[in-house]
């Protein structure tokens, strides 16, 4: 914690980086993303079990770009990011939001996170994207802290709710999202928090002609819900934001899971993982599968 | 409406150098083809955006068909391409939201596959008759959802009048 | 590699001396096996030709066996059972519906992968080394005219091993025992084949120019790995003598059996002496000095 | 369908001013109809219920125009193939009719007035290939006063058909008619000729490519070489590498020019044999070199040019039959035993063989031992029309190409005794037919129906086992020589090059014609135009046919100083792009740039695509690609197939 702490103010000093987007502690068991562009304030910065934002959304957000601008020089900016956020960093990289050169970023060796405030750190409490995280030590960083730790051991139950779900008929999967949509009130809580929807202007909100049916009856929370999980289908990283922050707890994740397994399946593509790799999408293969056409 | 009677509304949306090709030589051969479907043509089997699909769902299509070049085919070299991936995790979607993956078919058919869009067009018809009416989606809304500010329900009533007429 | 043994009919009766050999040799390399426990027919000849379904199935069932059996390959020296048990997996893979069905009549599920080998791959697979290393005697004066016949290597998209026009996989086994090859034209002809039986007269046409272009070319014994190859090259050749009088008696061995000579065995071990020609090799000197060591 | 309720039904969709139905809508009559209506009723947009928009939708357009209204103010309604002809059901098919026209009315009332675009022409050609079509092409194209760059990847242009000993129908020596056009491609003021050369990169777009040439060393000055070949003569590698200019009947030395009638007359150093770039030692050919040419450390270098229009003419190769491409693609043919007999030969090594200037100066001898073969026999369809082990198509020559080396065969060897097996006999073509007569009439070649299914040496003497199908019975011949009219397919790298110029080709690796029959010569993408048999098997008229044909819609384009094109194409709300640049990689065709939006300080703020309208084709994968919906494709943009599926 010190060493991260000596570390961003050393940065800002030398004037090296325009902000630090990090976590402050706001009780024993709840962070909260901060700008820190002070020196001074560096001393608030932490990362621990509790850091579950994923802060690379704001990376593209225009007011903390615009930090970023002088006259006559374009500074950095310098990011805390766990691992699993890293991806999402690449993911930016990719997509051309962010340039690698652009940015510092801070990671850690992680050992998971809690599924939410206020949870006990434990084999229980564990997020579910920790479970199956294969990536403890960060692809990307410029820094890194923190030791390596043994991650609590859980049951992957989002996969078992993945294939029990496969197992229906279509018709019982239909009621069932039904169901889970039915709930949305479009507040596109989702969408704000999700660092790949980084679009200035979101397809829903395009009304000539209009794209997705923005009343939320049912059938315009399905539209919203199959577009939303196509438009990130081989981009999501995984990161769990949207369904951690639905008011409506709708399990968003079963989808942006189901089409990452997809996305492995069917090209062995994991999206995020490196920046050498083409993107899936914008890039095809003469030998891809055409097991779908007549 | 009387099951017997209902007759599936299929759209398809086909790309302008083969299928709509293949299409007119379906035409030219005289070949015979339920009338169910109706074609939208678009330049490239790559330009077809997934909403497209949904739009037609909720315009009460019951299927929809995706056509365009063979692979190595594409008069734009690559497009069908970059939709065949595009496809590929659509279909999963959708199947994985619980719609049957015979409500949405795809195809490659070239210039000079008459024969094979006549037989596509038959088997989808066919597949999408059996499903049934897809009034699970449709009916998730009653109200009229306008593509367009201007657009009223009246305007698409004046359809039914026109049966009328007929 | 976990061998499983499927001799197949013909390793029973007319082509006892095809078993023997390949047992003894390949005990001798230091390869064991298991003959897999209740095989049955491998869906050759009347059930290939009569009733399809039967012969996948049969063939299907010996596999399954060898499944159960903790068996993760098959070794099956008869070309036709060879060729039989690699069409059913081919079928079962690549048709739809033959799988569901095979596996309805035999009740039982295909879970696994078993590779099957004709004895050309079992050896490759050994190595050829492993004979040279263990080679008792020299076969150098033999000039062996290697015969494949038809199954052993087609329809070559489903054998997927050597040019199914130009194979030369046995020439790389003979010559490790130290004999020669020869080049010739005749190694992927017909030697009429089931018809031996039916219409010798055929097989007597077809095999004589076998042997003839064998001869023709230097060569002075043959080696094949099929026992319908066998019958039709060693057992016809008194009736081409009563249709060709000038006919002279060719030898014809089974591969095991060279390779086995080669090891140091003699013909009796090898069943060579119940070959219709005879084939007379093993050194009496060494022969005694093995009968001296066994004494 | 019943015709006569289509107008009134379709008037009551809203905006319909006027309907009408007519019997020939395309006939001068009919398009009056269209003027009138629009005059009378100042209608602002059309839709015709017509054939495909494929026939007549231009006709419509300039209907339209004639009477005022932009063009792509027109949409048709597909009511005969996709309506009329295909359901038999009248009240079905009327019903289908008047939906059809509602989505065209409905599409219609959301175009937008398109006008076409100008492009500037760079009155500069590419020709890739220097075979006979290359050779046409580029002084077709020359003649007419353009500038031509040709390119040929070989060290010497002439192509296949310099290899050739006399050709069919006329039987007059190929080379005695190819050479004086090698030359005059040589001596052309307007031909840069790039011999040894290959395309690695294209870039740009009609009338405006950029095209990097790699010109690989030679290893010789070529400003210096006066061409006098001392360096060959001297050279003591004799007999290290097969000459592949004789088919691999013959060595070269390590310094070589491929045939005495090469162009441009400069040698070539084979480093893969030569003993100076073994052992840094020899240096003979330096030695004799009174110009100083050679040039050891000669690097390849790349040249940059600005190209109107590109010529492709790589040709094509035939199929490889021997041992070493068994495992390729391709699977051989081990029981004709090429490669393991050496009397068992393909079409352009007897080629080679006939030829006076060939490595038997002419005389028909066998590779194994020179003695001539008094029996012959040629097997047509070699890997051509086998699904199961060759190819599907026919390569169109062999039939041609085998009648004449069998009527060669027999002028040379008058005691000799000709057969050949073939599967049908494809004569057409001026004299084709009688030339096959003549070959089996006067010259006495025996033609048996049939394939073969075996070829194998028996003292000295080839048998070839094959079925007389008309006789119905085997047959057997003893032959002392055997030539294999092997398939013609495209050559090694065709994908990669197809690649790289962007054109799209079939799944032999033929390129594809933009349209079979109305756009032989012209490949999908604008600008680029095929030639000879690098689009499927071809003979010589057939190939000078295409090249000149090319040649001429090259000039086409060239004549005008900018090119018109079809308006339909992608541009970019620059305000609403997030700057992801998918449309960027999913673009086929490069025309997506990245534009710097700058603030007031003129700081870059952000990226956002900008579509080259010049290079764009159209096809609107960026715009489906796009997540914010900030590309439309003009004439097919969003709102108007909204309006479509709005009207289903």
């Amino acid at each position: 914690m010190k060493d991260l702490r000596e570390h961003t103010r050393e940065l800002l000093e030398k004037g090296e980086i325009a902000a630090v987007i990090g976590y402050r502690q706001v009780s024993e068991m709840r962070t909260k993303p901060v700008i820190v562009t002070d020196p001074a304030d560096a001393e608030h910065l932490v990362f621990n079990e509790y850091c579950l934002n994923n802060l690379a959304v704001y990376l593209t957000k225009a007011r903390i770009k615009a930090l970023c601008r002088t006259k006559d020089k374009t500074l950095k900016l310098a990011i805390t990011a766990k691992p699993c956020d890293v991806h999402s960093i690449v993911a930016l990289i990719q997509e051309n939001q962010i340039h690698r050169k652009d940015i510092h970023i801070i990671s850690f060796n992680c050992h998971g996170v809690v599924k939410d405030f206020g949870c006990e750190f434990n084999g229980d409490n564990l997020a579910s994207k920790c479970i199956t995280c294969e990536t403890h030590k960060p692809l990307y960083f410029d820094k890194i802290f923190g030791e390596e730790k043994e991650t609590p051991k859980a049951s992957d139950q989002a996969l078992a709710r993945i294939q029990e779900l496969e197992s229906m008929t279509h018709k019982e999967r239909f009621e069932f999202f039904k169901g889970e949509f039915d709930r949305c009130i479009k507040c596109y809580a989702c969408r704000a928090v999700c660092p790949l929807c980084y679009c200035q202007r979101c397809i829903t909100d395009k009304a000539i002609p209009r794209w997705i049916e923005s009343s939320s009856h049912q059938r315009g929370n399905f539209s919203w819900n199959i577009v939303r999980a196509f438009h990130l289908s081989a981009r999501c990283t995984g990161c769990g934001e949207c369904e951690r922050a639905c008011p409506a707890d709708i399990p968003l994740t079963l989808l942006n899971r189901r089409m990452a397994i997809e996305a492995k399946r069917s090209f062995s593509y994991v999206s995020g993982r490196s920046l050498e790799t083409p993107t899936l999408v914008g890039s095809f293969n003469e030998k891809d599968s055409d097991e779908l056409f007549m | 409406m009387d099951k017997q009677k209902w007759e599936p509304k299929i759209v398809a949306f086909v790309c302008n150098w083969c299928t709509y090709t293949g299409a007119d030589l379906a035409g030219t051969s005289r070949m015979k083809y339920p009338a169910n479907t109706k074609m939208i043509r678009v330049m490239c089997s790559g330009s077809i955006d997934p909403v497209f699909i949904l739009k037609a769902f909720e315009r009460g299509a019951d299927g929809v068909l995706i056509s365009g070049c063979h692979p190595n085919d594409c008069h734009y070299n690559a497009g069908n391409f970059h939709a065949r991936r595009r496809w590929d995790f659509f279909h999963e979607l959708l199947d994985f939201i619980g719609i049957e993956k015979g409500r949405l078919q795809f195809s490659w058919i070239s210039a000079s596959e008459g024969k094979k869009f006549a037989d596509v067009i038959s088997k989808v018809t066919k597949d999408i008759k059996a499903l049934g009416p897809f009034t699970d989606y449709q009916k998730m809304n009653s109200e009229f959802t306008a593509f367009f500010p201007e657009e009223t329900a009246e305007d698409h009533e004046v359809l039914n009048k026109v049966e009328e007429i007929v | 590699m976990n061998y499983g043994y499927f001799p197949g009919c013909s390793q029973t009766g007319s082509a006892k001396e095809y078993d023997i050999s390949l047992r003894r040799v390949i005990d001798k390399l230091g390869v064991s096996f298991d003959e897999i426990e209740d095989w049955s027919c491998c869906g050759a000849t009347s059930a290939h030709a009569t009733n399809h379904k039967l012969s996948t199935a049969l063939a299907m069932r010996n596999i399954m066996l060898a499944e159960q059996q903790g068996m993760e390959s098959i070794i099956a020296p008869c070309a036709a059972c060879y060729n039989r048990l690699i069409m059913s997996q081919f079928e079962i893979a690549n048709h739809s519906g033959v799988k569901q069905e095979t596996e309805k009549l035999l009740s039982s599920k295909f879970l696994k992968d078993i590779k099957v080998f004709n004895v050309l791959e079992l050896f490759l697979k050994i190595g050829i080394n492993k004979i040279a290393e263990n080679r008792k005697r020299e076969l150098s004066d033999l000039k062996v005219a290697c015969y494949y016949g038809c199954l052993l290597v087609r329809p070559a998209a489903i054998t997927k091993f050597d040019d199914a026009e130009q194979p030369t996989s046995m020439e790389k086994i003979v010559e490790s025992t130290g004999a020669h090859t020869i080049d010739w034209n005749y190694k992927v002809e017909c030697c009429g084949a089931a018809h031996s039986i039916a219409r010798r007269d055929i097989v007597v046409d077809l095999s004589k120019n076998i042997i003839d272009d064998a001869r023709a070319h230097g060569a002075n014994v043959m080696a094949v790995a099929c026992p319908m190859c066998h019958t039709n090259l060693d057992m016809r050749q008194r009736a081409m003598r009563r249709k060709y009088p000038g006919h002279e008696e060719f030898p014809v061995l089974y591969l095991t059996e060279l390779i086995g000579l080669a090891l140091g065995m003699n013909e009796r071990e090898l069943g060579i002496d119940l070959h219709y020609i005879d084939f007379k090799y093993a050194d009496s000197a060494l022969e005694n000095s093995i009968a001296n060591k066994m004494g | 369908m019943t015709v006569r309720v289509l107008p009134g039904s379709v008037k009551i969709f809203s905006g319909v001013e006027y309907s009408t139905d007519y019997k020939y809508m395309c006939s001068d009559p009919g398009q009056n109809l269209i003027k009138e209506a629009i005059h009378k009723y100042r209608l602002d947009a059309i839709v015709v219920g017509s054939c495909s928009p494929h026939m007549h939708e231009r006709t419509f357009r300039n209907a339209a125009v004639s009477a005022g209204i932009n063009p792509f103010m027109v949409e048709i309604a597909n009511l005969r193939e996709h309506c009329s002809w295909v359901h038999d059901d009248i009240e079905s098919s009327t019903h289908k009719a008047i939906e059809l026209v509602r989505m065209a009315i409905e599409k219609v009332k959301r175009d937008k007035p398109l006008t076409k675009i100008n492009v500037p022409v760079t009155k500069r050609v590419l020709v890739i290939g220097g075979g006979i079509a290359g050779i046409q092409a580029a002084l077709d194209v020359a003649n007419a006063g353009y500038e031509v760059v040709l390119v040929e990847k070989e060290p010497s242009i002439g192509g296949h058909m310099s290899q050739l000993s006399e050709t069919f129908p006329t039987l007059d020596c190929s080379q005695c008619i190819l050479t004086p056009r090698m030359v005059e491609v040589h001596q052309h003021p307007k031909i840069k000729l790039l011999s040894y050369s290959e395309v690695v990169k294209v870039e740009g777009f009609i009338g405006n490519f950029k095209v990097t040439i790699k010109k690989k060393a030679r290893h010789i000055n070529e400003d210096l070489c006066s061409g006098c070949g001392l360096c060959i003569t001297k050279c003591p590698i004799k007999k290290k590498a097969y000459n592949s200019f004789e088919e691999d009947l013959a060595f070269r030395s390590a310094i070589y020019i491929p045939f005495p009638q090469a162009i441009p007359n400069i040698p070539v150093i084979d480093e893969t044999v030569c003993t100076y770039y073994k052992t840094g030692k020899c240096g003979m050919c330096v030695k004799v070199c009174d110009r100083q040419a050679i040039d050891f450390d000669q690097k390849d270098t790349m040249l940059v040019a600005d190209i109107g229009a590109i010529i492709v003419a790589t040709g094509f190769k035939l199929y490889s039959i021997d041992k070493k491409s068994a495992d390729s693609k391709y699977k051989g043919y081990g029981e004709y035993g090429y490669g393991k007999y050496r009397d068992v030969i393909d079409g352009l090594q007897f080629e080679r063989i006939a030829s006076a200037s060939g490595p038997t100066s002419g005389e028909i001898k066998r590779p194994s031992d020179g003695k001539e073969p008094k029996k012959i026999a040629f097997i047509q369809c070699v890997g051509s029309r086998d699904d199961s082990k060759g190819i599907s198509y026919c390569s169109k020559i062999c039939c041609m190409y085998t009648a004449k080396q069998a009527m060669l065969y027999k002028h040379k060897v008058h005691d000799g005794e000709a057969y050949i097996f073939y599967m049908d006999i494809r004569a057409g073509g001026k004299m084709y037919e009688e030339f096959v007569r003549r070959a089996i009439e006067e010259d006495d070649v025996k033609y048996i129906r049939g394939r073969v299914s075996r070829i194998y040496e028996k003292n000295g003497k080839y048998i070839v086992k094959g079925e007389d199908t008309i006789a119905g019975m085997p047959v057997e011949i003893e032959a002392d020589m055997i030539v294999l009219a092997t398939a013609m397919i495209p050559q090694d790298n065709a994908a990669d090059l197809a690649r790289t110029i962007g054109v799209p080709y079939d799944k032999y690796g033929f390129y594809n014609e933009s349209h079979p029959k109305l756009k032989p010569v012209e490949s999908t993408t604008a600008g680029i135009f095929l030639a000879g048999a690098c689009q499927s098997p071809k003979d010589i008229p057939e190939s000078v046919a295409m090249a000149s044909a090319a040649a001429c819609k090259t000039i086409i384009l060239l004549s005008s100083d900018t090119l018109e094109r079809e308006p339909v194409v992608a541009k970019v709300n620059e305000d609403l792009c997030a700057g992801c640049f998918y449309c960027k990689k999913v673009c086929p065709f490069g025309a997506v740039e990245v534009k710097d939006v700058k603030d007031i300080n003129g700081i870059v703020y952000k990226e956002v695509a900008y579509i080259n309208q010049g290079v764009c084709q159209g096809c609107g994968t960026c715009t489906a690609t796009c997540l914010s919906k900030s590309i439309e494709l003009a004439g097919f943009n969003n709102e108007e197939i909204f309006a479509e599926i709005a009207a289903l």
